[in-house]
């Protein structure tokens, strides 16, 4: 369906924020959900869709909106699209966060990872006690998103690689160092990083969920491209996933 | 508005329109159904079905190359037993024709297939994947072989009772002798055609990208050759012909139709838009009505002598 | 800035830098030279000589396809007698090496062309397509038949003292078995791949697209076929390899330099952007720097055990 | 090379008239070059270039000028081009017209034959007596050509084949109404008119030139694709074309 874009603007190195006018649609989204974006307008080329998780909703003004970083084509194509344009998405796909009753929550994104979180984290903020963890290259690829979450009233720590800002290191190494701490865990990021998170967090009978990424063809699970292994066998990221409970994911070694 | 009549049929096999979903590209009809109804279509080839379970090649399993895409799923199902028990029930609650894709690495695989399936009339056809490769022969794929593609269609045909099309591999030297061979050995269609054998890397990791090294181009970028294979298979073959490869739009489908094609499979296309299939028919109907031709049949094999 | 490697060194044929322009794409060079100093090229291959001047096919001799195109031009070439009279004069003019593309309808037509191109040592190679179809041998096209394709090959050997490249069809079932059959041939180097065959048919007119029916594929739609073949036959021989289909680009002819190719040809490419190859030697040269490489010779067969 | 749009619009129904800046180029065109447009600013399809003549030449605002009718994917890509924006243009291209001292001139343009028609025109109606004839479907097809011809103080003759305005038919028949007239001829038109052109021209002596359109590869002479027949043989019609002398072009029956 093509939806309209009010807002593609670049909030940092290599980041964007996107918001499309989604009138009759807005509120069918669910935190964990993906949209899948048709870039080429005229060929064939690009030929396969895009991948990008919701990242917040705009209630008011009936928008959803996307964080996506610039990495390869696909993207940088994105990039170019003009307000006022429009934009054909697929979606919102695959299944969501369960929004849990649990008092101490913790949520770690990495890279990209942060995308998904802020929409989640929106929703069960005033429930839970939740701690927030984000991690990034350096101090500038964040700050947007930990502007916004601080609006929130809650606290964010934050590690940078380079350590131009906040804790020098991964944002495992500051979780870490606050002592791998909560009930539940919602996560997104590059596969070592879950890995490891599932590690501990088997040591420690903690339980929570991943949002996992892979290739995808179709994203509405037809073709069998995007499969994880998992406990009881192969399932879709696109359609079981991408959100997956935190002890079933079979990482490969 | 003026009726035209989209209908087709291949042996005995009857469609109320030429547009099937390719096998691999459309599950069980189970998920397009959130999209369309899928008894619009003339029919839906399910996802290839081998005598074990297997979980198919390693991710990534997919990359985009220009104007196509290199899949290597690796067959990934449940097996024939699990699909029996598990999938029958929802293909039987269709009432559109579906048609059941099989793949073995050896004769034996193929006649235990279609001997299980034998049982089953609720399938419209059986459809035979011959480009996997065959171990027990040596590595070479069964359908690059004209003794072997001929061996395995008549052990199908004689181990199942309904209508058998078979699956032509691109990745031959002379497609034409491929298809004879289908022919002589008894087959009621033939379906063509399936990935053309490619590749890629990644340069910046100096590796290859897909999990298995290689993988099948399908899309765009394979539809002039498709079609070149098609129009050249229907100068030769009397039985009837699924054509496909990089089918997009109405425009592409009725190439292969006036290459020689009786109906069409789209399997790439439903990827980007999971309604390809029903656009192009809505299309299909229109452009009949437009240029005032009363049936798709009289489009089909326009351009052969 | 620092001094990078690019050149290469395949058989007895020494390139300042592994960008060759195909043989079709690039006419004699002149027209090139308007748009860029031809020199800077690691070589140009000229155009297919035949025995006999030929007129080629009927035009619409091109189509475009979805990252590709179709083309029939038919070997449109002044013959050999002309060639040597009129265009060995221009190719003297260079300092960069130009390799001679021959086609025959016959083992004498190949004979004949190496015997009378002998006594030029100005042309770096020759380059023998066997695409083109034997129409002694019953129309069967030279390079898809393992046997015919030797005999080629040696044939051109016993005449031409000079380097031999022998150029592969992509229209076939098992391409490590032709480049097997050159290599003992005694083919000093390998390139690879020619066109696809495939067709287009233009719906409105119900009519095919291309005056000869049939037209060669090539661009980017074929990159990843191009790419696999290129892979496997650097598995299986030891003599070097030129590398082309669809590259576009220099991070497309590092995929094909990492699978095995020793150079790479673009042919395509020039046809929309004139001075494509020598866009893919400057990103290269860039490539390398930027990544601390000092040969490019350091990434051949990179994946390649 | 990229070149700047500064317009880009609709004149008629498919007829666009496109204007690009060209600082440094622009006067270095002849009546009858043309250039070729690459279309895809993103990936490969369409993957060729597009050929259009020079229609005209704004040597105040530097600016080359085409006109072009949209008939397929190439050209509706074209049209979409925003003013701003830029394309990449490859040219001047191939030969160009002679122009000729003689006195009675004859210039013919069919169908999209018309485009190249005008700057030739105005390179050589004040040296000549010019007749010229222009011939379209219908009258709104060129109505903006017939008011920039009047503009020159030229009289125009045309012929509308639906006969909504002028002579009911083809540029042909009008021409031949008129007594078939000229010392020298520049056509530009579809093949069949062109033909007949020859076969008149021929009987009667006189001669002149064509422009021809081929399907074009390169459009630089290096593939070979573009060929037309010639009395001494094929020729380039990107090459030594697309404007050949009347009588050496060999037309198939
Ligand atoms: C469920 C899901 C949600 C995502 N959400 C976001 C998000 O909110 N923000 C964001 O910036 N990114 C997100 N990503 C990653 C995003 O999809 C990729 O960065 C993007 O597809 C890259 O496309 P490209 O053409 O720019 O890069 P290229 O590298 O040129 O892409 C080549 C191919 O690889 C695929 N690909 C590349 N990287 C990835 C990846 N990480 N995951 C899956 N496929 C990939 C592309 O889709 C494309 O098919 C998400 C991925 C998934 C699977
Ligand atoms: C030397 C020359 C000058 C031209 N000048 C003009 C001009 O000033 N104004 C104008 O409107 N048109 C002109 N044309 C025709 C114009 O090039 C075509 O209309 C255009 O290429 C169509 O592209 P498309 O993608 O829209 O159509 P499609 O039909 O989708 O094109 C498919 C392919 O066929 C080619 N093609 C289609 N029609 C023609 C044609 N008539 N001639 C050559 N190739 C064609 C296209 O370039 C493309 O490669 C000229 C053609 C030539 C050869
Ligand atoms: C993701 C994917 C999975 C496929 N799986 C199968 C399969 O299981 N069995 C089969 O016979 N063909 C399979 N194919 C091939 C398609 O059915 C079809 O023949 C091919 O993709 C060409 O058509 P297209 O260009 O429209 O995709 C698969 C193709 C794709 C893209
Ligand atoms: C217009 C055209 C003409 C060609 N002519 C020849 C030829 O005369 N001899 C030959 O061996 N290959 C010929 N080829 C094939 C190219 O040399 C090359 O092998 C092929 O196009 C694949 O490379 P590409 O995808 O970079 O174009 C021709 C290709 C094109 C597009
Ligand atoms: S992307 Fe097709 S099944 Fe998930
Ligand atoms: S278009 Fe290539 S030679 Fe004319």
């Amino acid at each position: 369906m093509l939806y309209k874009i009010v807002r593609n603007e670049q909030i940092g190195p290599d980041y964007f924020l996107l918001e499309v006018f989604a009138p009759h649609n807005y509120n069918r989204v669910r935190p964990g959900n993906f949209f899948h974006f048709k870039l080429s307008s005229q060929g064939f080329d690009p030929l396969l869709r895009r991948p990008l998780s919701i990242h917040d909703v705009n209630y008011q003004k009936k928008r959803w909106v996307f964080l996506y970083r610039v990495v390869g084509r696909g993207t940088s194509i994105l990039a170019d699209f003009k307000e006022g344009t429009e934009v054909d998405i697929l979606g919102p796909l695959g299944n969501s966060f369960t929004l849990t009753q649990n008092k101490e929550v913790t949520l770690l994104g990495g890279g990209m990872g942060i995308a998904p979180i802020y929409y989640l984290l929106k929703q069960i903020y005033k429930d839970c006690r939740v701690n927030v963890f984000i991690g990034a290259k350096s101090k500038n690829e964040f700050m947007y998103l930990y502007n916004k979450i601080s609006e929130l009233g809650v606290a964010v720590n934050y590690a940078t690689i380079d350590g131009s800002s906040g804790f020098k290191g991964t944002v495992l190494d500051i979780w870490k160092s606050k002592g791998s701490r909560g009930d539940y865990l919602y996560s997104c990021g590059p596969e070592p990083m879950l890995k490891e998170i599932q590690k501990i967090a088997t040591k420690r009978n903690m339980i929570g969920e991943f949002s996992l990424e892979e290739r995808m063809g179709c994203g509405i699970g037809v073709c069998l491209s995007c499969v994880c292994q998992t406990k009881s066998g192969n399932k879709r990221v696109c359609k079981e996933g991408p959100v997956f409970s935190l002890e079933e994911v079979v990482f490969n070694d | 508005m003026t009726k035209v009549d989209l209908g087709v049929t291949l042996s005995s096999l009857k469609l109320k329109n030429p547009l099937i979903t390719a096998s691999g590209t459309c599950g069980n009809g189970k998920e397009l159904q959130d999209y369309f109804d899928i008894e619009r279509l003339g029919a839906l080839t399910v996802k290839g079905i081998t005598v074990k379970p297997s979980r198919g090649n390693p991710t990534p399993r997919i990359t985009e190359t220009p104007a196509g895409l290199l899949n290597s799923i690796g067959l990934e199902n449940p097996g024939i037993d699990k699909f029996i028990e598990e999938k029958l029930e929802i293909i039987d609650a269709y009432q559109l024709p579906v048609i059941v894709n099989i793949s073995g690495h050896s004769l034996d695989d193929f006649a235990y297939l279609a001997e299980r399936l034998a049982p089953y009339p609720q399938f419209a056809a059986l459809e035979v994947n011959v480009s996997c490769p065959n171990i027990a022969g040596g590595g070479m794929v069964f359908g690059t072989n004209k003794e072997l593609v001929y061996k395995v269609t008549r052990i199908v045909k004689e181990n199942y009772p309904g209508t058998v099309i078979v699956k032509l591999s691109p990745n031959v030297t002379d497609i034409t002798a491929i298809a004879r061979a289908v022919e002589e050995g008894g087959a009621d269609i033939i379906s063509m055609i399936n990935t053309l054998l490619g590749m890629a890397i990644d340069i910046d990791k100096q590796a290859v990208v897909l999990g298995n090294t290689f993988g099948g181009l399908s899309g765009p970028a394979i539809k002039p050759v498709a079609l070149r294979m098609v129009y050249q298979v229907a100068q030769v073959v009397d039985i009837p012909i699924i054509g496909m490869g990089g089918i997009m739009t109405a425009r592409d489908a009725l190439e292969f139709i006036m290459a020689g094609a009786s109906a069409v499979a789209v399997g790439t296309a439903t990827l980007i838009n999971p309604d390809a299939a029903l656009k192009i028919i809505d299309e299909l109907e229109a452009y009949l009505i437009d240029k005032g031709i009363d049936s798709i049949k009289e489009l089909i094999g326009k351009l052969i002598k």
